[in-house]
């Protein structure tokens, strides 16, 4: 295995992991706050629908991440009124967000477009036009047909070269992993990054982590503190949603071109396995997301493992990440503690 | 505590919870141009309506018993076993085993025996998970998850490559012997000299699905095990107290966990499909969860829960067959009626309790 | 009234259940007629939406895949007056049409395309779920190439073991990435959703892409190299409007059952050596001259 | 600060009172924890509040503390009235409270226990390292040090219970709530803490204190209320009464506050323990080597700071050795030698070969507490063949089995089907005593049982304690009450830094000289050092 061949590798886990990255913070706020969270799934997924959809009648991907926001935070709406309000069961609460996501993104796609819950490819061609010429002729009465065309000709993230990234491909390996590996990624990707040491900075540097945490450890100190318990468990759970948001939309603007009903594809439940696997904890979220990431980027580029005798049928090397997760979580990782109070909801009056 | 009679709680609550997972079905179903009025017609006559819905109903229920019973007793020892899926996935693989293998003359002879596969593989898919969690502390949710992912690919490469007929297109086990049949509930109401639910894939397994629940509630509220599982699950502390072992109780429960859900293979790949399918628990597994939890961890409430989601998955597949809603709306329904009943039913409760203790105060 | 059941995957699959649908379509358009349709909604119901058509009088009943095999095998029997199509599969009743694609024809002319259009020498396949069906698909598609260049490297790989193999474009354009930085230049997607990843990657990366099933080539023009168009829409219209006649049809290159789709967006792409070499390989195939194995009659593949 | 720093003069008697309640109810669901209830508390003053398990002193507090809301009745502060909606007004009116169970955050350092809620800004930074400051001289001023630095779950409970009262101070209350303070304290803490109260009353603080020890009430109070079953039934001077009245207006009728006992007759050695060490899962060596026996017959009492192995060895004995922990040492019992590892090493093993417990914590280990109190009776012992045949229980055995036990040791309300979590400490203690006593253990193990009990619970426990004894069975009593260890054993241990101190009679020792030992101080130093201060 050759420098590029490990670079390249690098750069699909990259972005592998990134919506995994995004989701399993969102999981960790909310979780961190006390309220369990496996409706990660639903909100990815209903945010990669509404961000598709937006940007695909727009043609403008910010708009569409936008969108992909507030899809996402509706849920968390949901999720918060039903777990905290109505102190619910969040798990049931969670499994119906899966759900909900699932059917509504199909039952609104196809009745917006017509094409079986799939949203038009977001690349300039026909398919897209015809969505975009309705609001694109709106716009001109307001901007002139330059303005409604300059505002309407990105649907969907690209990738940006970061400065010097071409220069610095002549230095060995380090120049090389920052053209190949750092640089060339969507703009949410280092977003997703920034994230990480961001929330270790909210989490154990200002008074909201420090009342976040400890709602989701104790909530009776919070409270007998004089702070509202539910105040803060919406908080985490909206920050949560808008997390989910921009992992939904960098699946559905930047990764890919639209959406494809059940896109996520079950990286909802990765993403909480990853939480775990990171006891909570913001770097080792970053770590867990890498790790699967990682070994599914190497599965993808070693799809049939030769090893002279037999071959590794395909079969088992898509099922690779999932096996080496199990044996990793046996050998390495001990007993991972959730918060105390989490999945509890708070009551002071039995 | 008493603020309302128990009849209240356990009848009103959900009932209003419905109506009200209804009454927002409905909404969406006029906000996308249809009638709400002839979907829910359609959904309760396909379901409900003849002896045909019903049996699919009942077919369709008996999958959810099994897997929310499995979901459920794991729950008790505090254990949120996700894996259903992979363990009636592979519950399925040890019925094709037992079947095309050993020369069974009779299905009364193939039942017990394919019960027997089917749980085994089912346990033996969550036994690792059990012992990951017990003796290394490993999540159970992960390697549930995972688990199930593994699943997947072993029966897709097993089907594929090792059961799959030469020539055949369709990765499928052989068909099961004939003599290995279950019998239908409509072969068996026939034989009793009247017709019901003709062509429906409703089999013994229904029975063995009721019978199960009863032994499960026997194991859970009446069994000294299960007084160790429940005990366990509320506190390991007071369980080590009281000389119960953490090991022996996660590895047991998660083992019958694994089995219930084998057993699932009973009926969607010995009774009805009588082979093995890629994909043949298409999500009962996760469905487990959802009647697991709405029945209260009880297995009367499995039960109804099960008949419901039967209900719903009948009615909604009918409504897709036979109108233009998108079958999508069904996944919405569910959605919102698992939201209501289960995650929303203090929303009906706090005012419903609020009532009865304004009533009592006035009455007393 | 003729009816058409969809399976699982449902009618909008990008596939070959949109392709059958669109047969259908035809079929209005020209006729001004009507007819059932029905999407699966689990395995239970095979053979419920079978019997209940039947029961109707729907007739013809056409069905698309393989999974129907088995169900229609058992119901078919008890309604001798209504003729079944089946696509995909075979089945043998005496009121059973199975219509079978030889889809290793069709990605022969692809894998030819492919090879010619290939600078680097190395082309990809994707595939969904690996099941015998693609395999079929992938087989092919490697004898063409390694005809047209026998030295040639094929990477090949497939997207997962559930069904979410089938809808994750995210997972397929990763793939279709690996394969470019592995010097693929040209890819065949066979992978219903995940194929619209796997076109999107390519045309991002700026490589060819393959198309299936249906005509993709509109889906990013000039970048689309072809579609292996495999012409379920034919099947049905066909069913629709002739009747079924039991037995077994093969939909083969001869037939136009499958083809390789050439159209104002791909044009500029298919070089007039290209498109001899197509013809050529066309003509041989229809004479007999050069024999496609199929993988499914021996679960093996002569080339790699 | 400014409060704190006031020189602390007496108000002038005019002064409106600190506190006032009018006509105070709440009632949970159908239970009416507290009955139009007035209350009266002057400032500067120290005002306890007794009464029995469940007479709903901690509701009214509650209340006060703005964490419930009342349903009926007014509160005035400082002459004024106030709504308390929730904590945070209480907080600003100057109130604090220390709840009988912490509300600490146990993974938190003491310093983010303290800011938590009280935080000067949105960084944490300068908020934590203005507490740090603050704290230092709220340690000076009141003898109260923690290291701020360390985590709450490694503090002792003392320890715990300083910072809950630092954060009270720390958010300059001027009235504190103190419920249950002492529970959980030994007798010097109790001693410190009660330094601490004075200091803060001569600085004008008024401090509602709720106990269940009568001395306590005597020794510092200047005013003193009574509840019962959710009404105030006296509101007197301290000086004015006495405990055996106050006991009687509590419980209803008249309580030995002493225990009346036999001397003992101990038999052969029950158990004997030999040179047991253990080093916990961490590497800490918690037992170094303890040598101890207990007759037939007698009550060996263990006396100690929590903290110092008795917890270790009680689980050791019990069956249940922590998990990853190394054991070595020999036990046996009747002769016979203990397994203190591997499968013979479990709590229902040595449960038949005689041993009962009753564990120190009942909430954690000796209760499931969503389980019905007839449920919580055959607990430990649900595969013994009179509850149930093969695999099935016997409900219908369990619950007569139950409602004797419930009858006999008086549990209220008299119903096994109510979960424990709805009975009262007090009454979740005598579920636990009651199965565990009348198994008619030969060898019972009991930690801390009468932690939060009322004195009327107290009384009976230790009846059925000695009675017990005199059946000629053998106890071991481990327990942080020195007045408890005194007035119940026969035979008396201090356990200190996982050793055994030394061994006294009760009739030949004093609680100072325990005290010392506890304290880890040679009983020949202690012999020079007579006059030590308090250990604190
Ligand atoms: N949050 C609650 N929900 C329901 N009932 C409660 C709650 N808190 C207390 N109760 C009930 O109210 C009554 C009074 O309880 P409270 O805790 O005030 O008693 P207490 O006097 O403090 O007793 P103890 O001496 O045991 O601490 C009891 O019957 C108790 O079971
Ligand atoms: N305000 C403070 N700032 C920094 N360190 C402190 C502060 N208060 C206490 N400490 C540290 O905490 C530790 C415990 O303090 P110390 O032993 O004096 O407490 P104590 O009240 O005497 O406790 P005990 O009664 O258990 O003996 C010491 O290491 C001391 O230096
Ligand atoms: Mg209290
Ligand atoms: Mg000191």
């Amino acid at each position: 295995m050759d420098l590029n061949t490990v670079l390249q590798i690098l750069d699909s886990a990259v972005r592998l992991m990134t919506p995994l990255l995004l989701a399993c913070l969102a999981g960790l706020y909310s979780e961190r706050a006390g309220v369990f969270d496996i409706g990660l799934e639903g909100k990815m997924l209903m945010a990669a629908f509404s961000a598709a959809t937006v940007a695909a009648l727009t043609g403008n991907v910010w708009l569409g991440a936008a969108a992909g926001l507030l899809g996402a935070l509706m849920l968390s709406a949901v999720h918060g009124i039903a777990s905290i309000t109505f102190r619910g069961n969040q798990l049931i609460s969670g499994v119906a967000i899966n759900f909900l996501a699932s059917g509504l993104t199909v039952l609104l796609g196809q009745k917006i477009f017509g094409l079986g819950g799939r949203t038009p490819s977001l690349t300039p061609g026909a398919e897209l036009e015809t969505q975009l010429a309705p609001f694109r002729a709106w716009l001109t009465g307001i901007t002139g047909p330059d303005g409604a065309a300059a505002l309407t000709a990105t649907p969907r993230f690209g990738e940006i070269t970061l400065p010097l990234a071409e220069a610095a491909r002549g230095v060995p390996v380090i120049g090389s992993l920052y053209a190949e590996v750092v640089s060339g990624h969507s703009i949410l990707v280092y977003v997703a990054f920034a994230m990480v040491p961001l929330t270790w900075w909210v989490l154990y540097r200002t008074r909201f982590g420090l009342r976040l945490r400890a709602v989701g450890e104790n909530p009776a100190s919070v409270d007998t503190a004089g702070v509202s318990v539910t105040r803060l468990r919406f908080a985490a759970v909206a920050i949560a949603g808008l997390l989910c948001g921009l992992a939904g939309a960098y699946l559905a603007t930047g990764l890919s071109a639209g959406f494809v009903k059940e896109m996520t594809a079950g990286r909802g439940f990765i993403a909480l396995a990853a939480l775990i696997f990171a006891k909570w904890r913001p770097w080792g979220a970053l770590g867990a997301t890498f790790l699967f990431g990682l070994l599914e980027a190497v599965a993808n580029r070693y799809p049939n493992l030769d090893l002279g005798i037999v071959t590794v049928p395909s079969m088992f090397m898509n099922a690779l990440p999932y096996i080496l997760t199990v044996i990793i979580l046996a050998g390495f990782v001990g007993r991972a503690i959730p918060p105390r109070a989490g999945g509890e909801p708070y009551v002071k009056e039995r | 505590m008493n603020k309302m009679p128990k009849w209240a709680d356990v009848i009103l609550t959900p009932l209003i919870s419905l109506v009200l997972a209804m009454a927002i079905s409905a909404l969406v179903i006029l906000a996308i141009g249809e009638s709400p009025v002839e979907a829910l017609t359609t959904m309760i006559d396909g379901a409900l309506g003849s002896s045909y819905g019903w049996g699919f109903t009942l077919y369709y229920a008996t999958n959810f018993i099994f897997t929310g019973l499995a979901v459920m007793v794991a729950y008790h020892a505090s254990l949120f076993n996700i894996g259903g899926e992979g363990q009636a996935a592979m519950g399925g693989l040890g019925v094709a085993l037992v079947l095309l293998s050993l020369p069974l003359p009779h299905w009364a002879l193939a039942l017990p025996a394919a019960m027997i596969g089917a749980a085994l593989f089912g346990a033996a898919w969550a036994l690792i998970p059990a012992l990951l969690q017990a003796k290394r502390g490993s999540h159970i949710v992960i390697t549930t998850i995972m688990f199930n992912f593994i699943a997947a690919a072993a029966l897709n490469y097993i089907l594929v490559n090792l059961m799959r007929p030469v020539g055949s297109m369709d990765p499928a086990s052989a068909r099961f012997p004939n003599e290995t049949h279950l019998p239908k509930l409509s072969d068996m109401a026939l034989s009793l000299g009247f017709e019901w639910g003709k062509n429906t894939p409703v089999n013994i397994s229904f029975f063995v699905a009721v019978l199960a629940c009863a032994l499960v509630w026997l194991l859970i509220w009446r069994g000294r095990l299960g007084f160790e599982i429940r005990a366990f699950g509320k506190s390991e502390p007071a369980a080590l107290y009281a000389g119960i072992n953490p090991v022996r109780i996660t590895v047991t429960a998660m083992l019958i966990s694994g089995g219930l859900a084998g057993l699932m293979a009973i009926n969607n790949v010995m009774g009805e499909a009588e082979r093995l399918v890629l994909n043949a628990v298409e999500g009962a597994g996760f469905i487990g969860i959802a009647v697991a939890l709405m029945g209260r961890n009880h297995p009367l409430g499995v039960f109804l829960a099960a008949l419901l989601f039967g209900f719903l998955y009948q009615g909604g597949g009918e409504l897709a067959l036979w109108t233009s809603i998108p079958r999508e709306l069904i996944i919405v329904i569910q959605a919102l009626v698992i939201l209501f009943t289960g995650a929303l039913d203090n929303m009906v409760r706090m005012p419903l309790e609020r009532m009865f203790l304004a009533m009592r105060k006035r009455g007393a | 009234e003729p009816a058409l059941i969809f399976d699982l995957g449902g009618k909008f699959d990008k596939s070959f259940n949109e392709a059958a649908f669109m047969g259908a379509q035809r079929w209005v358009e020209e006729t001004g007629g009507t007819y059932k349709e029905l999407e699966m909604q689990s395995e239970a119901q095979r053979e419920q939406a079978l019997r209940r058509l039947a029961e109707t009088g729907a007739n013809p009943i056409v069905m698309t895949g393989f999974a129907f095999g088995d169900v229609l095998n058992q119901v078919a029997p008890d309604y001798p007056d209504t003729q079944f199509a089946i696509i995909d599969m075979v089945v043998e009743q005496p009121n059973v049409q199975s219509v079978v694609f030889t889809e290793e024809q069709g990605s022969y002319l692809a894998g030819i395309m492919a090879a010619m259009a290939s600078q680097s020498g190395t082309v990809g396949f994707i595939g969904g779920m690996d099941i015998p069906l693609i395999h079929k698909f992938e087989c092919g598609f490697a004898q063409g190439f390694k005809a047209a260049k026998p030295d040639g490297t094929l990477l090949i790989n497939y997207t997962g073991t559930t069904p979410a193999a089938w809808n994750d474009p995210v997972k397929g354009g990763e793939l279709a990435k690996a394969q470019i930085s592995q010097g693929a230049d040209v890819i065949y997607a066979a992978a219903g959703g995940t194929g619209i990843g796997v076109l999107q990657a390519a045309a991002d990366g700026g490589i060819l892409s393959i198309g299936v099933d249906s005509n993709q080539n509109h889906l990013h023009p000039g970048k689309v190299l072809t579609s292996m168009v495999k012409r379920v829409d034919n099947a049905v219209y066909d069913a629709f409007t002739n009747g079924v006649e039991p037995g077994v049809k093969v939909m083969d290159l001869k037939a136009g059952g499958v083809d390789v789709a050439i159209d104002d967006n791909n044009k500029p792409l298919v070089t007039p050596e290209m498109q001899a070499a197509v013809d050529d390989a066309k003509a041989k195939i229809a004479s007999g001259e050069i024999a496609v194995h199929d993988y499914m009659t021996d679960n093996a593949c002569p080339v790699r | 600060m400014a409060a704190m720093t006031q020189s602390g003069g007496r108000p002038e008697t005019a002064a409106p009172a600190a506190i006032e309640l009018r006509g105070i109810s709440k009632a949970f669901g159908s239970v009416q924890a507290n009955r139009d209830i007035d209350l009266r508390v002057e400032r500067g003053t120290i005002h306890g509040i007794i009464g029995e398990n469940g007479a709903g002193k901690s509701t009214l507090m509650s209340i006060l503390y703005g964490f419930y809301k009342p349903d009926a009745g007014e509160i005035l502060v400082g002459g004024r009235p106030l709504t308390i909606t929730d904590s945070q007004t209480a907080i600003r009116a100057g109130i604090g409270m220390v709840f009988q169970h912490f509300k600490l955050v146990q993974n938190f350092t003491v310093l983010e226990n303290i800011v938590l809620g009280a935080e000067d800004g949105r960084l944490l930074r300068p908020s934590l390292s203005k507490a740090r400051g603050v704290l230092r001289r709220l340690a000076q001023d009141y003898e109260l040090n923690v290291d701020p630095d360390e985590v709450v779950e490694n503090l002792s409970v003392g320890h715990q219970q300083r910072v809950e009262i630092l954060k009270a101070l720390y958010r300059q209350a001027d009235i504190l709530i103190l419920d249950e303070p002492t529970g959980v304290l030994t007798p010097a803490e109790a001693d410190h803490l009660f330094r601490i109260l004075e200091g803060l009353r001569a600085e004008g603080k008024t401090i509602i204190l709720i106990t269940h020890k009568l001395r306590e009430i005597m020794e510092i109070t200047d005013t003193v209320s009574v509840m019962r079953r959710g009404e105030m039934v006296a509101s007197v001077r301290t000086a004015d009464t006495s405990p055996e009245q106050l006991a009687e207006l509590m419980v209803g009728r008249k309580v030995l506050l002493n225990v009346q006992k036999a001397p003992a007759t101990p038999g052969k050695p029950v158990l004997e323990i030999r040179n047991l060490r253990m080093v916990d899962a961490a590497g800490v060596e918690r037992l170094r080597g303890i040598d101890l026996d207990i007759r037939a017959g007698e009550i060996l009492g263990i006396a100690g700071v929590s903290g110092n192995g008795q917890t270790q060895l009680l689980e050791i004995l019990g069956g249940y050795p922590e998990k990853g922990s190394t054991l070595s040492g020999e036990v046996r019992m009747n002769g016979v030698p203990l397994p203190l590892a591997g499968a013979g090493c479990n709590a229902a093993e040595r449960r038949r070969e005689g041993i009962g417990h009753i564990p120190e914590d009942r909430q954690a280990e000796g209760l499931i507490m969503d389980f019905s109190a007839w449920e919580n009776v055959a607990f430990g012992y649900h595969d013994r063949p009179e509850y149930g045949r093969g695999p099935l229980l016997d409900q219908a055995a369990i619950r007569a089995d139950a409602e004797g036990k419930i009858r006999r040791f008086d549990v209220r309300p008299p119903n096994p089907g109510l979960a424990a979590r709805n009975f009262s400490g007090g009454n979740q203690q005598k579920i636990v005593v009651a199965r565990e006593i009348e198994r008619n253990p030969d060898l019972l193990l009991i930690g801390q049982p009468t932690r939060g009990v009322d004195i009327g619970a107290i009384e009976f426990i230790h009846k059925r304690i000695v009675e017990l004894r005199d059946a000629g069975k053998a106890i071991l009593l481990v327990s942080v009450e020195l007045d408890e260890i005194m007035s119940l054993a026969d035979r008396i241990a201090v356990m200190f830094d996982g050793r055994i101190m030394g061994e006294r009679l009760p009739g030949d020792t004093t609680t100072g000289e325990l005290g010392l030992l506890m304290a880890g101080v040679d009983a020949n130093a202690a012999l020079q050092t007579q006059d030590l201060p308090r250990v604190s």
